[in-house]
This record gives C-alpha cells, sequence and structure tokens, in this order.
C-alpha cells in the first residue's frame, strides 16, 4: 500500500494526463453503449446534418449519430490496436527472447526469416495476405500482428542478448534451470523496459497500417465504426476546410500522445534518471 | 580494417541475394495464392472458359506454376526481368523512370526530414525535460498519429489550396529538376512527417541514454559546453545507432510511399505495385518486390557499413 | 457485363464502378436536360464555341497496366485516349442519338439482320495511311473469334460476317435481327484502327482522329495536340490536352480546387454539395443508364413465391436509398433495369413506393408473417452497396420483415456471390440500347440471368423486339417488358445512378451532354472548350 | 598560512541527493582546505561523500543531486555563486579532474591526442598545434611509451594504466591549480597500480599542482598525500597529515579502517595423501572456440575437502577462465575434473541436478549477478525449490534461515529487491544462494574486490564461519594478495593461462619466490608512506626501469570493479 502511494506520487504530470486519456478511452469503450445516445449502425437522422442539441457531432453520410459512432469506434478501434500490438510482442518478444537464448541454428533461422519478412514491403505484404485471406477483422489482427511481431523480434532479441550476458543467467543455466523458467522468470522481466517503450510506438503504427490499409480498402470494414475508416470516409471533408473528419483523427492521436506519454514515464522510471 | 569490412559486405551481399531469392518465391506464391489469375482479371466478365484458356496459353499461365517460376528465375539470372503480362512492355522501360522517380522523392524527403529530426533530436536531448522537450514531442507524435493520406490532405488544404504548391505532383522527365522539386515538395513534407517522429525520438533516446556515461561527465568537468558535449561527446558515439534508424525510415521512404503516391498523383514505383497486384501482373509484382527489397537489403548494409565506419573500435583494432 | 475485379476498389475509387462497357443512347428527351439549377449556361442561348486552349483533365480510371489496344478498354481515362485520337463508324452525340463518324451513312435489310455502312472517304490515318474498308474489318475482327480476349466480345458475338463491298463500302451480316446494330458500333471498344495484314496497329497510337497522341504514360498520363489533318472540322476545340491518371477521389477535387486541373470525373458524392458551393467551379450531373439491383432466386423458396417478391419490393425505401446511398444524385428504380434514360422507359407506369403495409400484405398471402432473409453484400458489388444493406434492414423490419446484412469480401465477390447465393447486392451499368440488358439479364436463358426469372412471354417479347423496326410498336412491347419485369420479375431495382463530373469555368460545354459514360462519353476533349 | 597560499576553502558543505522520497542530505556541512601544491587524500567507504565532496570542488553535482548549503572558495572566488558559464570556464582549464575508469571516461569515438588538446583550445590557453606538442611531452613525463605516437590511437587501443596516466596528462594539459583525482588506480592490477601511482605523483610534485586523492585504500593515499582527512556518510571523522594519521589514528573508525588488513584465518591440520580431493584438476586446456586462442595450457591443482584455494593471478592470467571449466561453461580441450574422484562432464549441459547443485559459484559482481527484477525470498528460494523441492512455507522458513546465516535480517530483506541493497548484502545475497543448494565446493569468482575493504573483510569472515561450521571447500579467485593472506590455505598462482607456482600459503608466500610471485608480492601497497619510493629505488637499482617486468596490460572487463561511490 505504501509503495503504491509513493509510485503514485512519483508519476509525472505527463504521465497522469497519459493514464486519465486512456483511462477515460477504456471507459467509453467499456460503457459505449450506456454513453453513446444512438447505436452504432443506427440509421437516425438525415445526411451530414450539421452539429446540434440532438447530434452532438452531426450526422455522417447515411444519417448515422457521428457522437455514437466516435464511442463505438474506441471500442473497435482501441480493441482491435490494443489486441494486435499485445500478440505481436507477445509473439515478437518470446521469439527474441527465445532466439537470444538458445542462439545457434534457431537464432540464425529466425534472424534470416525476420530479415525476408522486414524487406517486403509492409503494406504490399498485408495487401496481399488480406486479399488471400480475407478481410475479417481475425486476419486483419493476425496479420498486421505478425508483420509487426518482426520489429518486436529484433528489439526483443537485441535486449535479451544482453541479459543473457548477465551472471544470473549464468547462475540459473548452471542450477540446470529449462528455458521455461530460463525466459519468463529471468530475462523477460528485464527486458520489459525497451519493450514497454516501444509498445508506445508499435501501437500508434498498428493504427496507421490499419487506416493505410482502409485507404486500400482492405481495412475494417463497414458498417463498423473505427477511427481510422471514420476519418477515411469523411476526409475528403477537408479539402473543404471541415472539422468533422479531424475529430476521429484527434482521437487517435491523443490516444497516441497519452500512451507514448506512459511507455516514456515507464522507461524513465526503469532507468533511473537519464532521461 | 579493410579486409574486415570487405568480407562484411561480401557476406551481407551473399545473404541480401539469399534473401531476395526467398522473396521471391514468397511473393510469387503469394501472388499464385491470390483469388483470380491475369487472365481473369483482364477479361473480366466478358470471359468464357474458352477464352480464359485461350489467354492463359497465350501468356503461357497453363503450365504449373513451379516451371512457370523457374523460367523467371533463369530470366532473372541472365538479367531478363521479362515483360508485363497485362501489356507486354518490357520491364526495365516499364520501371526505370518509375525508379526514378520514387529515389527523387525519398531523396527530397530525406533532405528535408534526416535533417529536420537530427536536430530536433539533439535540442530535445539538450533541452530534455523541458517545454521545448515536450512540445515537439507532442508535435511529432501527432504528425505520426495521422493516417498518411489524412497528412496529405490537410498539407494540400492548408498549402496547395492556398496557392503555394501544386496538389499533385505529376512529374515527367520534361521538366526541369527545380520544377521536378517544387512539384515534388508536399508528398515530401508529407513522408516527412511521417518518418521525423521515429528518427528524432531514437536520436533523442540514444542521445540521452549516453548522457549517464563517465566520458559524458568527463566532458562536462573538462569544461565543455553543455551543447558541444551533445554533439561532439554524444552524438558520434550515437552514430551507430542514428545511421540505422536513419536507414530503416530511408528504406521506408522508398517502399513506404504507395499512398502518397496515390494521393499526389505522383508516378512512383508504389502505385505500379498496386496496380499490378490487382491485375496478377506476377512479372511486374516480382520485380517491384525484388527492388524494394533490394533497397531494403542495400540499405541495411550500408548502415552497418557507415555504423562500422564510424565506430573506432571496430575499424582499428587493438 | 461484370468486370469482376476483386481488388477494383484499391485505390479507393469504387464510387462509380467502371463495371459499365457500353455507353448507350437515349432519346433526346426532355428528361435528359441536365438538371437545370445545376447548369448555369443552359438557360442562357448556346454559346459560341471558340478555338484554342489547353485542357487538363484529372481523371479516375487509369491504370499503369493500361495499353492502347481498345481490346482492353474499361474504363474512362483509355476511353477518352481512345475517342481523342481515334473515331468509330458511328458515335453517339450530345443528344445520345447515333451519329455518323467513319461511316458517312448505313442501312439495314428488312429484319434488321444485314447493314450495309458507307464509309468517309478521303480520310487518312495520323500514320499516313488511307482509311478503308479493310481497316474496320480488321479492327472489328479484333474483338472476334473463339480466342478473343476482347471486352467487347459479347457485343460483337451477334456478327456473322463481315464483308467489304469495294473499297470504302462494309457489309455486316447479323446471326439474328438487331434494330440497335448502329448504336453498338458507338461502343468505346470498337475504335477503328489502321490495319496492316489483317491486323490492327494499336500500340502506335495512329488513328483518325482529332487528336494525336504526344504522349502516353499507361496510370500516369496522356498528352494530345490537335491532328491538323483530321477529316473532322466541326469540333475539336483546344489545342492540345493533357489527361492526368487521378484515381484518389479526394486528390482529383484537390486538383480542380486548386486548379491544377480545369475538369474532373466522379466528384465525390460525398461533397458534391461543398464543391458547389466554390466559385468557379461547375457541377455537371447527367443521369445514366446505371443500375443497381437486389435480385433474389425467383426458383427457390422463399422467393419463388411472387407475393413474398412483392412484399420484399414494397419493403424498401428506394428515396432513402437514393438520398443516402446515392446522396441524391441518381434517379429513382421503379423494379425494372429500363430507367428514364432509356429510349423506351415507359414513364407512364406508376412508381412503385414504400409500403409496409402492402408488404405485410403480401406476406400474409404468402403465409409467410415474419419472413427472415439474408442480404449478402459488399462493397466490392458498387460503393455504398453494404449501407445499402443496412438502410434495407431498417426499412424492413418496420414490415416485419428480417433481413440479415451478410458482410462478403470484396474478392470474389462477382465469383463466389453473386449468381451465387440467393439474394445479394448487384450492379449493372450503362447499356446504350434496352436489348442489351434485356438479352444478357433477362432472357430465361440469359448467361446473368442474375434473378433467375424464367418467363416464356418476357423472352418472346425480348427478342421480338430486338428486330422490331416500327418505333411504335417497339415501344410497345418495351413497355409490357417493363411491366413484366416490374410486377413479376426476381430483382428489385431502387436507383438509377448520375455521372458527375466538376469542371472550373475556364471549360465550356453545351447544355446538353452526353450520358452513356462519364466524360460526355469519353468525347469531351472533341466537344468541350475554353470559356 | 596566508590567504594567498589557500587554494581551496570548502565551508560547511552541503549537498542533498534525490531519492524516491525526496530530497535527501548526504553530506552534512564538511570543511575542507587546501594551499597551493598540497595533495590531500580523501578516504573513506563508499557513501562516503568523498567524490561528491570531490566534484564539488568544481562546483558540480551529479544529476540528481544539489549543493544546498556552505562555500566553496577557489582562489578567492566563490564557486557557488557563478553561473553555469562561468563555471566552464574554470573546469579542466584551473581545476582538473581525473576519473576513476579511464577505459571508459574517454570518449570512444576519439583520438587521444583530441580529447587531450580539447580543454586547451577550448580555453584559448593554447593554439592546437602548442597544445599537441605539449600533451606529448607530458606522455613522456608520464613516462608512456611510444610519447609521439601513442596520442593517436583510440581509447580502446591503450591499456588501461597507460590510460589513466593519458587522462592525468590531459587533465594536465591546461596546468591547473587542481586536480581532483578520483580513486585512479581502483580498477588496475597492483603490478601497473604502481607505475600509475609514481607518475601521477612525479608529474604533480613537478607542477607543484594541488590535488585532492580520492581512495579507498589506505596503502595507496599514504603514498600520495601530504595530509589524509577521513569521510564517513557524509561526515569528516578527522583529517591529520598523513604520517600522524597513519601512526596515530584518533578515531575508533579509522583505527577499524586501520586494522582490516591484520586479520588472518586460522591455519588448518595440513592435507594428508590418502586424502580424496574434492575438486580434482589434472591438466586441462581449454580455448574460446573451437580455433581461438588457446587461454589454459596444462592447468592442474587439487581442492581438498574443508579448504580453501586462492588462485591468483593479473588480469588475463587465466584464473576465471579456470573457473569456468571448472563450472563446465567453457569446454575443456584436453585434461579432466575430477570430483570426489569421479570424472565431471565437460559441460554443464551433461552433468546431474546433483553434481550442479555439489558446485556452486559466487561472482565478482553482484550487481549482475543477482535478477533486479526478484525479490530476495524468489533469489534464494529458487535453488531451495529446485534442487531441494521444498515450497511453502517449508521454503519460506529455509529462506529466512539462510538469510539469518548469511547475518542479514530477514524480517527487513525478505522481500526486497537487490536494487535495494548496498555492494556488501548483495554479495552476502550471492552466497546465500549457493547455500541454499547445499553445495560442497564453492567457486568464489572474484567476490570481495568490488567492495570497500570493511565490508570485504565482512564477507571473508562469513566465507570462514560457514566453511568451518558446513564444511566448505572454496576456490578462491583473486587479485588480491591481501585477501589470499587472510582467507587462503593453499595458493594457485597464474600467468598467461599457466600455473606458475602452487602449494601451501606458507609455501608460496615464503621465500624464495618465483620472480612473478616476486612482482606480485612487492607490487602489493604498504602502509608505510616510504614504500613506493621504496619500492622505485630498489627496482630501478636492479634494472634500472621502473617498467622492468613486461606484462600484457589486458584489462578484462568482468575484472574492472565498478565505479563506488
Amino acid at each position: 500500500m505504501k509503495d503504491l502511494t509513493k509510485t503514485l506520487r512519483q508519476i509525472s504530470l505527463s504521465a497522469w494526463f497519459g493514464i486519465v486519456v486512456v483511462s477515460v478511452y477504456i471507459l467509453v469503450a467499456f460503457f459505449a453503449p450506456v454513453i453513446a445516445p444512438y447505436g452504432e449502425t443506427e440509421i437516425v437522422g438525415g445526411v451530414f446534418e450539421p452539429w446540434s442539441d440532438e447530434f452532438l457531432l452531426g450526422t455522417d453520410n447515411l444519417g448515422r449519430d457521428l457522437y455514437s459512432r466516435l464511442v463505438y469506434g474506441a471500442r473497435n478501434t482501441v480493441g482491435i490496436a490494443i489486441l494486435t500490438t499485445l500478440l505481436a510482442f507477445a509473439f515478437g518478444s518470446l521469439m527474441g527472447v527465445l532466439s537470444a537464448t538458445i542462439g545457434g541454428w534457431l537464432d540464425q533461422l529466425m534472424g534470416r526469416s525476420v530479415d525476408v519478412l522486414m524487406a517486403i514491403p509492409q503494406l504490399i505484404f498485408a495487401l496481399l495476405l488480406l486479399t488471400i485471406f480475407g478481410t475479417s477483422i481475425i486476419n486483419m489482427i493476425l496479420i498486421i500482428a505478425l508483420l509487426d511481431s518482426t520489429r518486436v523480434y529484433r528489439l526483443s532479441r537485441a535486449a535479451a542478448v544482453n541479459v543473457v550476458a548477465m551472471d544470473y543467467i549464468e547462475a540459473a543455466k548452471l542450477r540446470g534451470e529449462g528455458l521455461g523458467y530460463l525466459i519468463f522468470r529471468e530475462i523477460l522481466p528485464n527486458i520489459t523496459a525497451p519493450l514497454v517503450a516501444e509498445f508506445g510506438l508499435r501501437f500508434c503504427y498498428v493504427f496507421l497500417l490499419i487506416s493505410a490499409l482502409s485507404f486500400l480498402g482492405l481495412g475494417i470494414q463497414p458498417p463498423t465504426a473505427d477511427w481510422g475508416s471514420m476519418v477515411r470516409e469523411s476526409a475528403n471533408l477537408i479539402s473543404f476546410g471541415e472539422v468533422t473528419p479531424l475529430i476521429p483523427a484527434l482521437a487517435i492521436a491523443l490516444l497516441t500522445v497519452a500512451v507514448n506519454f506512459i511507455a516514456d514515464w515507464f522507461l524513465h522510471r526503469s532507468t533511473g534518471l537519464k532521461g | 580494417m579493410h579486409a574486415s569490412i570487405s568480407s562484411l559486405v561480401l557476406n551481407r551481399l551473399l545473404l541480401g541475394v539469399v534473401t531476395l531469392f526467398v522473396i521471391s518465391i514468397i511473393i510469387f506464391c503469394g501472388v499464385e495464392l491470390l483469388p483470380g489469375d491475369l487472365a481473369q482479371e483482364i477479361l473480366g466478365q466478358s470471359a468464357t472458359p474458352e477464352s480464359i484458356a485461350a489467354f492463359r496459353q497465350q501468356l503461357g499461365l497453363d503450365r504449373p506454376a513451379t516451371e512457370r517460376y523457374l523460367e523467371w528465375l533463369l530470366g532473372v539470372v541472365s538479367g531478363d526481368f521479362g515483360a508485363s503480362l497485362a501489356n507486354g512492355r518490357e520491364i526495365s522501360e516499364l520501371m526505370g523512370e518509375r525508379l526514378g522517380n520514387t529515389l527523387f522523392l525519398a531523396g527530397m524527403s530525406a533532405l528535408i526530414s534526416i535533417p529536420l529530426a537530427l536536430t530536433l533530436g539533439v535540442l530535445a536531448a539538450l533541452y530534455r525535460n523541458t517545454a521545448f522537450d515536450k512540445g515537439t514531442s507532442i508535435c511529432t507524435l501527432t504528425a505520426i498519429s495521422y493516417p498518411e493520406f489524412f497528412v496529405a490532405y490537410i498539407l494540400i488544404f492548408l498549402l496547395a489550396q492556398t496557392g503555394f504548391f501544386p496538389s499533385i505532383s505529376n512529374i515527367s522527365g520534361d521538366m526541369s529538376l527545380m520544377e521536378k522539386a517544387y512539384r515534388t515538395v508536399l508528398p515530401a513534407l508529407t513522408m516527412t512527417m511521417v518518418v521525423t517522429a521515429h528518427m528524432m525520438r531514437m536520436t533523442r533516446a540514444a542521445l540521452i541514454n549516453l548522457l549517464g556515461s563517465p566520458y559524458i561527465e568527463m566532458a562536462r568537468l573538462k569544461g565543455v559546453s553543455p551543447a558541444r558535449v551533445i554533439v561532439r561527446h554524444a552524438l558520434p558515439n550515437a552514430l551507430g545507432i542514428v545511421i540505422n534508424v536513419i536507414a530503416l525510415n530511408l528504406a521506408y521512404l522508398v517502399v513506404g510511399v504507395v499512398i502518397v503516391e496515390v494521393v499526389f498523383v505522383y508516378p512512383g514505383l508504389g502505385q505500379l505495385l498496386v496496380d499490378s497486384v490487382a491485375k496478377r501482373d506476377i512479372t511486374v509484382v516480382q520485380a517491384c518486390s525484388l527492388i524494394f527489397a533490394m533497397t531494403y537489403v542495400l540499405l541495411n548494409l550500408l548502415a552497418d557499413v557507415l555504423s562500422t565506419l564510424s565506430n573506432p573500435r571496430l575499424i582499428h583494432q587493438r | 457485363m461484370k468486370n469482376k475485379n476483386p481488388i477494383d476498389n484499391l485505390l479507393g475509387n469504387a464510387q462509380v464502378s467502371r463495371r459499365r462497357f457500353l455507353q448507350g443512347t437515349t432519346l433526346a428527351g426532355a428528361s435528359m436536360a441536365v438538371g437545370g439549377s445545376l447548369l448555369s449556361g443552359n438557360v442562357l442561348a448556346e454559346p459560341v464555341p471558340r478555338r484554342g486552349g489547353h485542357l487538363k483533365a484529372g481523371l479516375a480510371g487509369g491504370s499503369t497496366s493500361d495499353s492502347l489496344d481498345p481490346t482492353t478498354f474499361s474504363d474512362t481515362f483509355m476511353i477518352s485516349v481512345g475517342f481523342s485520337i481515334r473515331d468509330n463508324l458511328t458515335e453517339l452525340g450530345q443528344d445520345n442519338t447515333v451519329k455518323p463518324a467513319l461511316a458517312e451513312s448505313w442501312e439495314a435489310e428488312p429484319g434488321a439482320a444485314k447493314w450495309t455502312f458507307k464509309l468517309r472517304q478521303g480520310v487518312q490515318f495520323s500514320n499516313g495511311k488511307p482509311f478503308g474498308a479493310e481497316d474496320v474489318i480488321g479492327s472489328i475482327n479484333a474483338h472476334r473469334g473463339a480466342d478473343s480476349k476482347s471486352g467487347a466480345k459479347a457485343l460483337v458475338e451477334g456478327i456473322k460476317n463481315i464483308s467489304a463491298d469495294g473499297d470504302h463500302t462494309v457489309v455486316f451480316e447479323l446471326t439474328s435481327g438487331n434494330a440497335d446494330f448502329p448504336y453498338i458500333l458507338t461502343d468505346y471498344h470498337l475504335n477503328v484502327g489502321p490495319v496492316v495484314d489483317g491486323k490492327p496497329d494499336w500500340l502506335s497510337g495512329a488513328g483518325t482522329g482529332l487528336y494525336l497522341l504526344e504522349a502516353f504514360e499507361p496510370g500516369v498520363r496522356a498528352v494530345l495536340k490537335r491532328n491538323p489533318n483530321a477529316w473532322q472540322t466541326e469540333f475539336g476545340f483546344f489545342d492540345s490536352a493533357e489527361f492526368i491518371a487521378i484515381s484518389d477521389d479526394s486528390a482529383r477535387q484537390s486538383a480542380l480546387l486548386t486548379g491544377e486541373v480545369d475538369v474532373i470525373n466522379r466528384v465525390d458524392t460525398k461533397t458534391v454539395h461543398l464543391m458547389k458551393r466554390r466559385s468557379g467551379i461547375r457541377i455537371l450531373d447527367v443521369p445514366s443508364r446505371t443500375h443497381y439491383s437486389m435480385p433474389m432466386f425467383s426458383d427457390m423458396a422463399p422467393y419463388n413465391d411472387p407475393n413474398v417478391r412483392l412484399a420484399l419490393k414494397h419493403a424498401i425505401d428506394r428515396q432513402e436509398f437514393l438520398d443516402k446511398v446515392l446522396h441524391g444524385y441518381g434517379q429513382i428504380g421503379n423494379d425494372h433495369p429500363l430507367g428514364p434514360a432509356f429510349r423506351y422507359h415507359a414513364a407512364d407506369i406508376p412508381q412503385r413506393e414504400y409500403d409496409p403495409e402492402k408488404a405485410k400484405f403480401y406476406l400474409r398471402k404468402a403465409g409467410q408473417e415474419g419472413l427472415t432473409v439474408n442480404y449478402h453484400c459488399a462493397d466490392g458489388a458498387y460503393a455504398g452497396a453494404v449501407d445499402g444493406g443496412v438502410l434495407f434492414q431498417e426499412n424492413a423490419s418496420k414490415a416485419g420483415i428480417k433481413v440479415n446484412v451478410v458482410k462478403e469480401p470484396n474478392d470474389g465477390y462477382w465469383s463466389n456471390v453473386w449468381l451465387k447465393k440467393s439474394f445479394v447486392a448487384s450492379n449493372w451499368g450503362s447499356r446504350p440500347v434496352e436489348d442489351m440488358i434485356l438479352s444478357l439479364a433477362y432472357l430465361s436463358d440469359a448467361k446473368w440471368n442474375e434473378g433467375h426469372f424464367k418467363d416464356q412471354q418476357l423472352d418472346q417479347l425480348i427478342i421480338a423486339a430486338r428486330s422490331e423496326l416500327d418505333e411504335s410498336r417497339r415501344r410497345e412491347m418495351y413497355r409490357d417488358v417493363q411491366l413484366i419485369i416490374r410486377d413479376q420479375g426476381g430483382s428489385i431495382i431502387p436507383a438509377f445512378a448520375n455521372l458527375i463530373q466538376g469542371l472550373s469555368e475556364k471549360v465550356s460545354t453545351t447544355g446538353q451532354i452526353g450520358g452513356g459514360w462519364d466524360m460526355d462519353g469519353g468525347h469531351f476533349l472533341k466537344r468541350w472548350w475554353q470559356s | 598560512m596566508t590567504d594567498n597560499d589557500l587554494l581551496l576553502n570548502i565551508k560547511g558543505l552541503r549537498i542533498e541527493a534525490l531519492s524516491d522520497d525526496g530530497w535527501n542530505e548526504i553530506v552534512h556541512g564538511v570543511d575542507l582546505t587546501l594551499k597551493r601544491g598540497e595533495v590531500m587524500g580523501l578516504i573513506g567507504e563508499s557513501g562516503a561523500g568523498k567524490s561528491t565532496i570531490g566534484l564539488a570542488a568544481m562546483g558540480f553535482t551529479r544529476d540528481g543531486c544539489r549543493i544546498s548549503g556552505g562555500s566553496v572558495v577557489f582562489d578567492g572566488e566563490e564557486l557557488l555563486e557563478k553561473n553555469e558559464k562561468q563555471k566552464q570556464a574554470l573546469r579542466g582549464s584551473r581545476i582538473a579532474y581525473v576519473a576513476q575508469s579511464a577505459a571508459s571516461s574517454f570518449n570512444p569515438a576519439h583520438r587521444l591526442i583530441d580529447q587531450c588538446c580539447e580543454t586547451a583550445v577550448l580555453h584559448n590557453v593554447l593554439d592546437r598545434d602548442t597544445a599537441r606538442d605539449e600533451a606529448v611531452e607530458l606522455y613522456e613525463k608520464l613516462r608512456l611509451p611510444n610519447p609521439g605516437e601513442i596520442g593517436f590511437r583510440y581509447p580502446h587501443q591503450v591499456s588501461g594504466g597507460q590510460l589513466q596516466r593519458v587522462m592525468t596528462a590531459m587533465a594536465m594539459s591546461c596546468k591547473p591549480d587542481l586536480i581532483i583525482f578520483d580513486e585512479p588506480t581502483t580498477a588496475l592490477d597492483v603490478t601497473t597500480q604502481i607505475e600509475v601511482l609514481s607518475a601521477i605523483r612525479d608529474i604533480v610534485r613537478q607542477f607543484n599542482t594541488a590535488a585532492i586523492y580520492i581512495t579507498h585504500d589506505l596503502a595507496v593515499v599514504a603514498q600520495m598525500a601530504d595530509k589524509i582527512k577521513v569521510l564517513r556518510y557524509g561526515n569528516e571523522v578527522e583529517e591529520a597529515d598523513t604520517r600522524i594519521m597513519l601512526s596515530d589514528p584518533k578515531e575508533e573508525y579509522t583505527r577499524s579502517l586501520w586494522a582490516v588488513r591484520s586479520h588472518r584465518s586460522v591455519e588448518k591440520p595440513a592435507v594428508k595423501d590418502s586424502d580424496v580431493p574434492i575438486i580434482s584438476i589434472q591438466n586441462i586446456s581449454a580455448s574460446y572456440g573451437s580455433d581461438g586462442p588457446r587461454v589454459l595450457h596444462d592447468v592442474s591443482f587439487d581442492i581438498h575437502k574443508g579448504r580453501t584455494v586462492a588462485v591468483v593471478g593479473e588480469s588475463g592470467s587465466g584464473k576465471s577462465t579456470t573457473a569456468r571449466c571448472l563450472s563446465g561453461l567453457l569446454p575443456i580441450s584436453e585434461g579432466c575434473i575430477l570430483h570426489n574422484g569421479e570424472e565431471l562432464p565437460i559441460s554443464s549441459k551433461q552433468r546431474s541436478k546433483e553434481q550442479l547443485r555439489e558446485l556452486q559459484m559466487i561472482y565478482q559482481i553482484a550487481d549482475t549477478a543477482l535478477n533486479p527484477k526478484q525479490r530476495i525470498c524468489d533469489i534464494i528460494g529458487r535453488p531451495l525449490q529446485f534442487f531441494l523441492g521444498l515450497r511453502g512455507e517449508e521454503k519460506k522458513a529455509r529462506v529466512r534461515e539462510l538469510l539469518t546465516l548469511i547475518e542479514l535480517d530477514p524480517d527487513i530483506y525478505y522481500s526486497r529487491y537487490p536494487t535495494e541493497l548496498s555492494g556488501g548484502q548483495k554479495q552476502r545475497i550471492g552466497i546465500a544462494r549457493a547455500l541454499a543448494a547445499e553445495p560442497d565446493f564453492i567457486i568464489c569468482d572474484e567476490i570481495t574486490s568490488a567492495l570497500d575493504q570493511l565490508v570485504a573483510e565482512g564477507i571473508l569472515k562469513l566465507l570462514e564461519r560457514l566453511q568451518s561450521e558446513l564444511g566448505l571447500s572454496y576456490m578462491f579467485i583473486t587479485h588480491d594478495l591481501a585477501t589470499v593472506e587472510a582467507i587462503a590455505d593453499d595458493v594457485v598462482v597464474m600467468q598467461y593461462g599457466k600455473v606458475v607456482e602452487a602449494g601451501t600459503k606458507h609455501e608460496v608466500f615464503r621465500p624464495p619466490h618465483h620472480p612473478y610471485t616476486e612482482l606480485l608480492l612487492s607490487s602489493v601497497p604498504d602502509m608505510n608512506p616510504d614504500w613506493l619510493t621504496g619500492l622505485l629505488q630498489q627496482r630501478a637499482a636492479m634494472d634500472g626501469s621502473g617498467e622492468s617486468v613486461k606484462r600484457p596490460e589486458a584489462s578484462n572487463p568482468k575484472e574492472s570493479v565498478c565505479q563506488s561511490n
């Protein structure tokens, strides 16, 4: 308890900002049906109605309430991005640590495979795979996670190689510890800092990739509300100085900044007073 | 020292060739697995089974995939990438100018973004944890959290509709360099917005990470000014990391521009690749993918060589 | 005819499908006049065109795999290039009637199965070759034959034989009578190019057209210059032109707004209203024969009961569909494919309205209260298909029908869903003449009878109307056709789409422009002029 | 004493450090005065505030520290009132600093000469060419080999002892009035240390430079300083002239520091020939990689039950390599290792759990030997669970027992993280972890070299107690002969991967020595202030050079000592 209050007291202002924003997003995502005045795909008004008491942010091209879609969008967008990033990190860091720990042929094989995957342009590869396997949300999550995990692999391998050189790993090896213990108890806890810092940026890149895919017609499919495709759907309005498309984009930006603030703080905390 | 560098280069080039070979197999299989083939895509619904068969026979698509791949591979090994299946033009002719354009855009973007990112990164490290640092951080993060096409639209709204720059960058061979550069400003700025944040943050992080080093404290105790500490003492040691990050982003500038090309109607390789995937024009897809992969491999190699050269410990043996 | 391209909308330009492969013609009816309020010019006296100037056009529908070979033409960019540098035998005028082009005149033998075309004399291709009958025969033959790869193969299937009668007369023999044959020859595939040894030389770009191709980069641009030796003198106002392929909606729009280009096609319906407000921008909004349909298998339960079909037809709000899916840029459909833009459209047939009560009534009659149906759709069918499905779901629920909107993958939609699932979203491109669409999709044994509607009387009517040369009898027949399809057929046809072009005020057009395909049917460079 | 003579006058210096609980005072009002040309020794354990005070003399604090009170007057000017720019002008030119680890304090990216000249050029004292010439002169004075050429090397190309001298040259480049030496020889081998010490002493005297010499090694400070100040926990304990301080320390604490060196282990009965050694190393050779250089040549020695074998040698002598072979981390190419008469499999992976359990290891640097993300109870508990199958309450009780055994209060330390412990405490946890496996043989790899003498002393005593209570055998790897004398029963001296001399402690330490043993023994600093002078004279008399015995001056990173304080 004392530890907790102490930790809370040390949280920097920017990290607080991040935590508050992320919490609000999570709450909104969780209580979307309660918060949103209308349904996610419900058609409730005319086309492109202006901001009003009835429709806080107006309506979209089908007459759906934009505010409600924004709220539901939190669910889909944040949910998918988090899930994808987590999957990428789970897979990438596990393989990275495994490569660093076992070394030898596995390391070589993984290293070369990742080289190959990274050398193929990500967007094109995603496009190819999504076209082959179909654009369901599950497929999208898995494919983006796979492509993203290559970057995580590199990072975690590099970090783990340093940890593996530590004496406590040698001590554990000399004890005859199994691979599972080495990875999950000894190595992973020591590479969380760089991983978390990377998480912030990767999280944001997942958004970008999803919305880039939606630009190419392969993103999250309508009528599901997600911020990336909401930006895409109304992006044309920007040319006329309309602010509507800015709102979902700002929602993404705010979340990105918030997540990175938390990541920065975490990194700062775990590396001492360096930053 | 030179022996070690050249053996590194040779080693990596060999590996690169193997990588390219594997990629060509993956891409070939990928395109094969795509629903539909070139015949169907081109004929559309006007296709009858007979006409599709005739078409396939004409293009050799009726032969087994392995045979076609091997034939393609033999061609590539002897320096012949073949011709586009869709419109019969030679790959080299089809891609030559576009590759040049892609590199030109990448070059322009790099010219703006690299100095910008390095300067911002150094300044952010110098004034770490100040309002400047936080402000840059927020700005760059916001910039990268906007999808590329959106950044492009905003730039068009702000800079093209007000008449400063053209909204489309349809450069062509008969333009002067200045005109090309002028027309390429907006796409280059868009790419800059996309890549600067990563390079800047990594530069800042790499520098700050070094600030705890004893030699940095030593420099400060020698009476070296903070700016000189960062530039003269920290930066050379962060070069290895910075070079690698730059290489990664340069690679992105070359291979990741599909969307910017579409929005600004820029005649580069990305659009060609996407169109060819849509048409299942496998020879063009292969050639484009290999060029992109080669860019990635070469840039990484270059980064490794440069960061080796930047590190006296690696080139001056004991 | 469908161009089933799974990644068709890759570049986000799927707003108007490129599947229409024939532009059509209508009678020069009052209904064809471009909506009065949209056009500033048409209330004034027809302006006098003047020569000179350079036109820059930003066109959707260009691709890096484009080729100058007209057998591969499928979208606006190449169609416009084709019509600028070459001519057909006949041409659709701005009033959507057939006009002579390389053919000076033509006549049919009774029964309309044999057509003789007199060719224009003294015409030269831009490469110096004199134009003659062999060029026509070779160019048309490029689309015929078992190994033809042409998109026009189905169009020319009805040609049994082409022969020359002297240097400047060509005789077409058809397998069966077709009163609309001159219209078919206006199709954008059927360009005439210089023929050497029976093979047309497409790739050089040589033609008889008003413009010469200076430079061509597939998917990027085409540069054109007026041909000083063109046979045509009436048109061709601009000295030179550049077509720029801009596939992104927003980029095209910005290019027009910033003056980078003078004209664009396919203005995003979402932002037309904002575009209109800009000074110096003019919107051309032209009704077309492109229509969206919702076919159900009439030979399969529950759709085999005509009452169920009627119930569903009454359970959709066509006006809302038009307003929200097309943002009002179109015409309401009446459950048959011969919309107001067709020559033989029967305007007297009453419009079917959204009527949940009637729908319930027919449901009761069919004993299908509480009907649940699966409606399969994807935006690959047409942009907004899923939105349309969602709208239909809402409408139908008021009639007690539960519609499950099943979203299918875009890829392979045309091969895996359309014609395979019992109730789907579909989209038909412009056909110049009634018979084309009817023969393709409404004859019992038609390859693409998407509604599985088989009716002997309808078959007889369609075949008889095809070769009927008597206007009024033909009109009568097509009226019956429309009634049968509307009341018994297997498709809901909610709306016809408009073609929307954006022009800067620097460019002028006649009050009426062609509506078969966008950009004046692809003829805009010839027909428009600098203000 | 006139004001003119007074170079540095620190009064009531208070320094605070930022910790989790806010600002804590770590230096509590220390006074210090220094005359021109005078050398003051600052001595104390880790955490005494030596370096902090040394840096404060330059008006400098590390990140996370701040000066909260007192005054620092340098040559009549108050440093604490100067702004950063003014202080920058002073640093390097009038007050210079020599850091503990030259290897990490030189910028790896630049040539030595550029770094040496940077200060002088930057402060406009000299132009570049003159600065270079002067630097070469200084190299010569500091007796560096190839003075004209060495500056063009990069730091990694130069050995630790030479680097430390180059750093002194760098500090001298502007002929400053004051140099702060912060433990300049702590990371060096004893033999190298002598060269550096003599070079520093000569040059400081030659230029009449005042110096503050910070160290935890009394014998070293005795050679260098005119007067000594003893610090503890940020307070001054006492200050006096060197000779007085050595002969007649007033404070109890000072005396305890002095007394550290007097510890001697109890004599054990001689080994009988019939005893089977617990570990018998027989003619082992090893190399890194299949074609790497051979690092061990035909090494043999035995370790008997209940005895401590000290393996002594400088960096690169192969002592740690022997330990790695023994633990099965490095494959031996020839020879064999017997454990209680049975041959041990070469690789640890092939050894049985029982074999692994019986042979434990304690590492030099406790920081890297303990997983910072695991609690003490998990670190010690893991071998209990892994080898002995203890779980739940049983395990908990045994962990507490082990903590008590290593003299740490289980109530306090049970659930702490290693980062919350001091160096000595961490090393004790390392010992407890080894003990948890209930081994019969422990390899101790330089386990005290990173620790303060008092703390090291405690660790040694603990090890001895455990040995007598549990009958453990130790292989004790060290480069510190004082430690050997304190704890060893048998001694093995290694050089270049070979055993030079082996036998009981008395046999080895009693003359006649092997020349290398002689060199090692004579290089151990003595508390006598005249020892260095005497030794240098003696060696010069023998062959006319201070660098008579040529050794490779490789610095093994594992054996470099962490910066203390």
